[in-house]
């Protein structure tokens, strides 16, 4: 058990320096934790902008032209430098070593360097802000980008091109790591989901991610120089750059995703005090859905003018990608069955997953049916959808990962009350916000847009209120778990009494997390059967964890 | 600051190696963990090349005879040469991986700089190349200031096909370039004795790098200069 | 394996004349498809210069790169790369190869059309490099920072700012 | 306007059948959803920690996961199956249509109707009639997006697309541009006014501009590009007299059908199509043609053939 008095990662060493020149994955895991939160705060003060503009029909605080460099700066950001790297660059960073009984993660001085690439990536972007902005939007569509914006294309694209590489360096971190570093008895089929979904999403960030870069480069390369790779004017193809980018940006939603279904597996488990039902299963879905990622890219272009034979063969593609998502769901479920189920704030934050999900997913269905997609693409139907999957869904996980192993990284136990108000009422101000924009997508309100018609206010007012709200439910963590650094009670070894590696040494680890190479002799998730009684004496520190 | 572990065998002699980090178990478990690792970072260098590639294969079905004409402005003479030469850089660099298996210091040393010096020869010839392009007036790159002037721009599609050449041979360059910088960078280290037979995974993935660069231009050699080179010619061919 | 010796930590150490026989077998290929490519082969010619580059490239990654002796884990990694990357080749050229005749370059131009499409003998107007013909030279060359030429209708303001 | 509308109008035979499918579609992920979420809240209550229900049950069962598997997998194919028969149809323009030309530039829709009739952003239609709109684009890719008519389709500059529809309603709807293409995106909305045949016929022929039909114009534009001093003495290049719609066999082997895109290429890339035995001398109008022109142009060498173009492939396969 920690106390002030051992030593951890956290106080072995002082200064500055020790931080930023750290090679001990734990450090790193709470460098991107500062970074990743620095971003996720600008991502979504751009977001509340732009909220509170459209709730009139005609513009009242700001021009379009700074309308659309905020749509295109809120998705810059929180795609390249929020979604993408915050549960795999944190908790991943954090955790993959530990779960499966390593020292660290194989390249240390690697994973240190791809921090500083993402900062580098990251300081492009705020440069790109900072001179201008952008407004092609984060997908950066040709030939408008190209050719025709007049704001900072290149800064912005080389901003994502940057970025791509430290995810690369990252994923190939985890990759090796866990393949390598694992401990004895700790076969492929003894490891927590989390790292399944984490080695699933290291397939994609590797394998996808140079794509982007070579596109984005192109793209640089035709503004910056002129040689109309994708210039129709001299014969290129417009939607071939659609192709190359969404070859990588679709996989890139499930590298934001999967990660975040492997947080939910562990704390499902977790709290409801029974193995996770389907093991293999859920491990297989992550590896199926990695991989049928790299064969949907198309279902973005149905309207673009790709063929009509690709559009049904995509579509189809990606109607297949139903089946291993609804496999998670219900192995979720299944888990709680007969379970002893408490709800902690983590919990609580692991249902609202499974809730916005269930949207999210069954309304991607929705929009990979073709002779629908066509009504609704590039509406607010898609905006509502995508912000179910990568607002409420992966930032469900996201935040229950950080309620979850917060005294784990940092020692210290959050309040219960305020985190478990928290969780619902993101969950409330996320359903106000985004399901009105169901409705208004297939009313037809088109995204990006600055002004729109009158019918459509109140919809969009609702949407603002609700987007008020997930702010304040946003804002609530950010005050309590910066108290509890200070103030909060410390955090013993297991507060949760959960399994896994990562329980069995103490709050915060030490550097090299084990004493001794552990020897797994467990399956995982050996949960057997609710808490004893005097479960919550056994916790010293008095405060009611909600176990 | 860690006790070893009398659980693992082979635990209690790693911090005696000089050659082990402390996060690996053993040697073995080290040296693997690089090639995987250098593999995997080939895999990303591959898909990077690829999207590329794919690209260029896309606009070469739009226009045949505009990648025809295109290619057949390129000196294939040189370029074959210039295939040889790299292949012969390939070979002093699987000859330098071996002298470091032997663990011959010098060895190392004298391989790698033999192969910069192939190396050196094809990026000279590849300027030269870059130049009577220029001459020709075959650089599009109008943002500055050199169009496209050659007669070939009257062939739908020849104006792409140097868009890709340039954009795909300066990437294979700019790769070796930084190979240059990686060669330097090894050579520091096998100086320092740092490369012995029981480690010398930095020069491997020297190695496995530098063959990855020589098995881009493999490609780029047949899918760029030998197009053209069966037909009459399309229009204004200099040699 | 006559050619090659292991060493004490079981890694594989090519000879020098091993080495040397990759060495002449690639620079045979190359004289080879360069051979090839100065033959007619009609619809085959590129389909053979793939061919032979995909010859010599398994020559280097199996012997230069030692993935012949490598793990199982390298040898699945050498051929990952590939695999993805046809699914990206596969879908848009299906893709491209689908979509006429909706688009102005259609589908009609292959495979076999390179080959005999070529006798362009010279577009007459025109004198040599660096000259324009008198269609092309009163006209904006080609530039993706232009637009396109004016028109009768209103411009809206701003349409065509272009800033670096 | 300012009532509330939580459904959009239906004023096309899409419409009714895409709405069709959305309810559908609604109903059946709707009662999927809701009863996966209800069986997690339940099982919340049932199983809470404090109801001492916990018991040892398995924790992997194949056939369960095939149990549910399976259904998932049977009723996305059904739905996929439904999606793509009204997609096909959606993009598949039927041959006797009313044609519209329409341009997207930023930030407007510029329309022409094959009499010569001009317009922007404002598309006058005929009720209960096919219509079929070739888009195009002059700067930046567009989206053409009437969301009473439940279709939309992408205006890409250097090419042309086709998109249908049938409008079963009197009236004025929204036209939207549903690709984001710079400052004023938001501002490239038009209206379509669905007219009685008898109105639109009166519309069609009134108004002050001159009422040369775009074929007319076109034989303008020929004439001034003097496109015959080739075309008609027949050595240089082919006739273009009943060209529109025929396959022609090209320099090497391969045939074409001339089609609007077939004829807009080799308008704007003469050589990248010859036909077969003529020299590739023509020059390229790139550049010096504009959209308008081109459109006019083509409207006149297909107003010189009889037989309309084959179609069975146009707008997919």
């Amino acid at each position: 058990m920690s106390s002030d008095g051992t030593l951890n990662y956290l106080n072995v060493t002082h200064g500055l320096k020790s931080w930023l020149l750290t090679l001990d994955h734990k450090r790193i895991g709470i460098l991107y934790l500062i970074g990743v939160s620095m971003f996720f705060a600008v991502g979504g003060l751009f977001a509340l902008l732009l909220r509170v503009e459209l709730l009139t029909p005609e513009p009242w605080f700001i021009e379009s032209d700074t309308y659309n460099k905020f749509f295109t700066l809120h998705g810059v950001v929180m795609t390249f430098f929020f979604l993408i790297p915050s549960i795999p660059a944190i908790f991943g960073n954090f955790l993959v070593p530990i779960m499966i009984g390593a020292k660290d993660m194989a390249f240390p001085k690697l994973n240190l360097f791809s921090w500083y690439v993402y900062m580098v990536g990251g300081f492009l972007g705020v440069g790109a802000i900072a001179l201008g902005g952008v407004d092609t939007g984060w997908t950066f569509y040709t030939p408008y980008s190209s050719g025709y914006a007049s704001s900072q294309v290149i800064l912005a694209a080389s901003a994502a091109f940057v970025a791509g590489f430290s995810s690369i360096l990252t994923g190939l971190n985890f990759i090796v790591t866990i393949h390598k570093m694992r401990a004895p008895g700790m076969t492929w089929f003894r490891m927590p989901l989390f790292v399944w979904g984490h080695y699933a999403t290291a397939l994609i960030m590797i394998l996808g991610t140079p794509v982007i870069a070579v596109t984005l480069l192109l793209l640089m390369l035709e503004r910056g120089l002129g040689i109309g790779i994708f210039d129709p004017k001299l014969g290129g193809d417009p939607i071939l750059f659609q192709h190359l980018f969404w070859f990588y940006s679709h996989p890139a939603v499930y590298i934001m995703l999967l990660p975040g279904m492997g947080v939910i597996s562990e704390i499902i488990s977790c709290f409801s005090r029974k193995p996770i039902f389907g093991y293999n299963f859920i491990a297989f879905s992550s590896l199926a859905i990695a991989i049928l990622g790299f064969l949907v890219w198309g279902h973005h272009m149905f309207t673009s003018g790709q063929s009509v034979y690709t559009g049904v063969v995509f579509s189809l593609l990606t109607m297949a990608v139903a089946v291993p998502s609804a496999i998670k769901v219900f192995n979720w479920t299944a888990t709680m069955f007969k379970g002893s189920v408490s709800f902690s704030a983590p919990m609580l934050y692991a249902l609202g997953f499974i809730a916005l999900f269930l949207v999210g997913g069954l309304t991607g269905v929705f929009l990979a049916t073709l002779g629908l997609d066509i009504h609704v693409h590039d509406t607010y139907f898609v905006v509502a959808h995508f912000h179910f999957v990568m607002v409420g869904a992966t930032v469900s996980a996201y935040l229950g990962a950080l309620h979850f192993w917060w005294p784990k990284m940092t020692g210290r136990m959050y309040p219960q009350t305020p985190a478990r108000v928290s969780a619902l009422l993101t969950l409330f101000g996320f359903v106000l916000a985004f399901l009105p924009q169901f409705v208004l997508g297939y009313l037809g309100m088109p995204r990006r847009y600055h002004t729109y018609p009158d019918e459509f206010q109140l919809l969009h007012v609702f949407s603002t209120a609700g987007a008020s709200v997930l702010g304040v439910g946003f804002l609530i963590p950010a005050i309590y778990l910066v108290w509890s650094l200070f103030f909060g009670k410390l955090a013993p070894a297991n507060p949760w009494f959960a399994k896994g590696l990562e329980w069995d040494i103490q709050s915060p680890p030490t550097t090299f997390n084990f004493e001794e190479t552990p020897i797994v002799k467990e399956e995982p998730y050996a949960y057997d059967g609710p808490l004893p009684d005097n479960s919550e004496e056994v916790l010293k520190a008095g405060e009611n964890y909600g176990v | 600051m860690v006790s070893s572990s009398a659980a693992v065998a082979g635990h209690d002699d790693h911090h005696h190696n000089p050659h082990l980090a402390h996060h690996f178990e053993d040697l073995q478990q080290q040296r693997e963990s690089h090639a995987l690792g250098m593999w995997l970072f080939l895999a990303q260098e591959f898909m990077f090349f690829g999207g590329m590639f794919g690209a260029y294969t896309i606009y070469r079905y739009f226009y045949p005879v505009g990648w025809m004409a295109g290619s057949q402005q390129l000196n294939v003479t040189i370029g074959a040469a210039n295939t040889v030469v790299l292949l012969c850089s390939s070979f002093t660099m699987a000859m330098a991986v071996r002298a470091a298996q032997l663990g011959s210091k010098k060895g190392v040393i004298q391989q790698i700089l033999l192969t910069m010096f192939f190396g050196s020869v094809f990026l000279v010839v590849k300027y030269f190349e870059y130049y009577e392009k220029f001459e020709h007036g075959l650089m599009p790159f109008s943002t500055l200031g050199l169009e496209f002037t050659n007669v070939v721009k009257e062939v739908p599609g020849a104006q792409l096909f140097f868009s890709f050449y340039f954009g795909m041979t300066g990437m294979h360059a700019l790769h070796m370039v930084i190979g240059f910088g990686l060669f330097v960078w090894v050579i520091i280290h096998t100086l320092q004795g740092k490369v012995t037979p029981e480690k010398h995974s930095v020069v491997e993935n020297m190695g496995l790098y530098w063959h990855f660069v020589d098995i881009v231009w493999i490609f780029l050699f047949p899918l760029l200069y030998l197009l053209g080179l069966n037909g009459e010619p399309v229009i204004g061919v200099h040699h | 394996m006559g050619h090659a010796a292991s060493d004490e930590h079981g890694l594989h150490v090519s000879s020098v004349e091993f080495n040397l026989r990759i060495l002449a077998s690639l620079i045979f290929l190359t004289f080879l498809t360069y051979a090839t490519a100065s033959m007619d082969l009609g619809y085959f010619d590129t389909p053979v210069a793939l061919l032979i580059a995909f010859g010599k490239t398994t020559l280097v990654i199996l012997y230069f790169m030692h993935v012949r002796w490598g793990s199982d884990y390298v040898k699945i990694l050498s051929v990952t790369g590939f695999v993805f990357l046809i699914f990206l080749f596969a879908f848009t050229l299906v893709d491209v190869g689908s979509r006429a005749p909706e688009q102005p370059w259609g589908k009609y131009t292959w495979p076999g059309a390179a080959h005999r499409t070529t006798m362009i003998p010279s577009v007459p107007v025109v004198t040599g490099h660096g000259e324009h013909d008198a269609h092309g030279d009163e006209h904006h060359a080609p530039s993706s920072t232009h637009s396109p030429g004016h028109h009768e209708d209103k411009e809206a303001p701003g349409s065509h700012a272009q800033g670096h | 306007m300012n009532e509330v509308t939580l459904f959009p109008e239906q004023a096309s035979v899409f419409a009714q059948e895409v709405d069709q499918l959305f309810w559908f579609f609604t109903v059946v992920c709707g009662l999927a959803g809701t009863l996966t979420a209800l069986v997690v809240f339940v099982f919340s209550i049932v199983y809470r920690r404090g109801a001492r229900r916990y018991a040892h049950s398995g924790h992997h069962s194949t056939l369960l996961e095939i149990g549910w598997t399976l259904p998932v997998a049977v009723v996305v194919m059904a739905l996929f199956v439904w999606g793509a028969k009204i997609f096909i149809n959606l993009y598949n323009p039927p041959e006797s249509a009313t044609e519209v030309y329409i341009t997207g530039k930023q930030w407007m829709w510029k329309i022409q109707h094959p009499n010569g009739k001009r317009e922007i952003n404002e598309l006058h239609v005929p009720v209960n009639t096919d219509v079929t709109l070739n888009l195009t684009s002059e700067d930046v890719i567009h989206s053409f997006f009437v969301p009473a008519f439940r279709t939309k389709r992408d205006a890409v500059p250097g090419r042309y697309s086709r998109m249908w529809f049938n409008a079963t309603k009197t009236g004025s709807f929204h036209i939207f541009c549903a690709e984001y293409c710079g400052t004023d995106h938001s501002r490239m909305i038009g209206t379509v006014f669905v007219m009685p045949e008898q109105e639109y016929q009166e519309w069609l022929r009134s108004g002050a501009q001159e009422l040369l039909s775009m074929a007319d114009k076109g034989a303008m534009v020929y004439a001034r590009y003097a496109c015959g001093s080739c075309h008609e003495a027949e050595e240089r290049g082919p006739s273009l007299e009943s060209i529109y719609g025929q396959q022609r066999e090209l320099a090497g082997g391969n045939t074409v059908l001339v089609d609007e895109s077939y004829l807009r290429e080799s308008i704007l890339r003469p050589n990248a199509k010859v036909t077969e035995g003529y020299a590739p001398i023509m020059p390229t109008f790139k550049g010096q043609i504009d959209e308008q022109s081109l459109n006019e142009l083509i409207a006149y060498i297909k107003s010189l053939s009889s037989v309309p173009a084959e179609r069975a492939s146009m707008g997919g396969n």
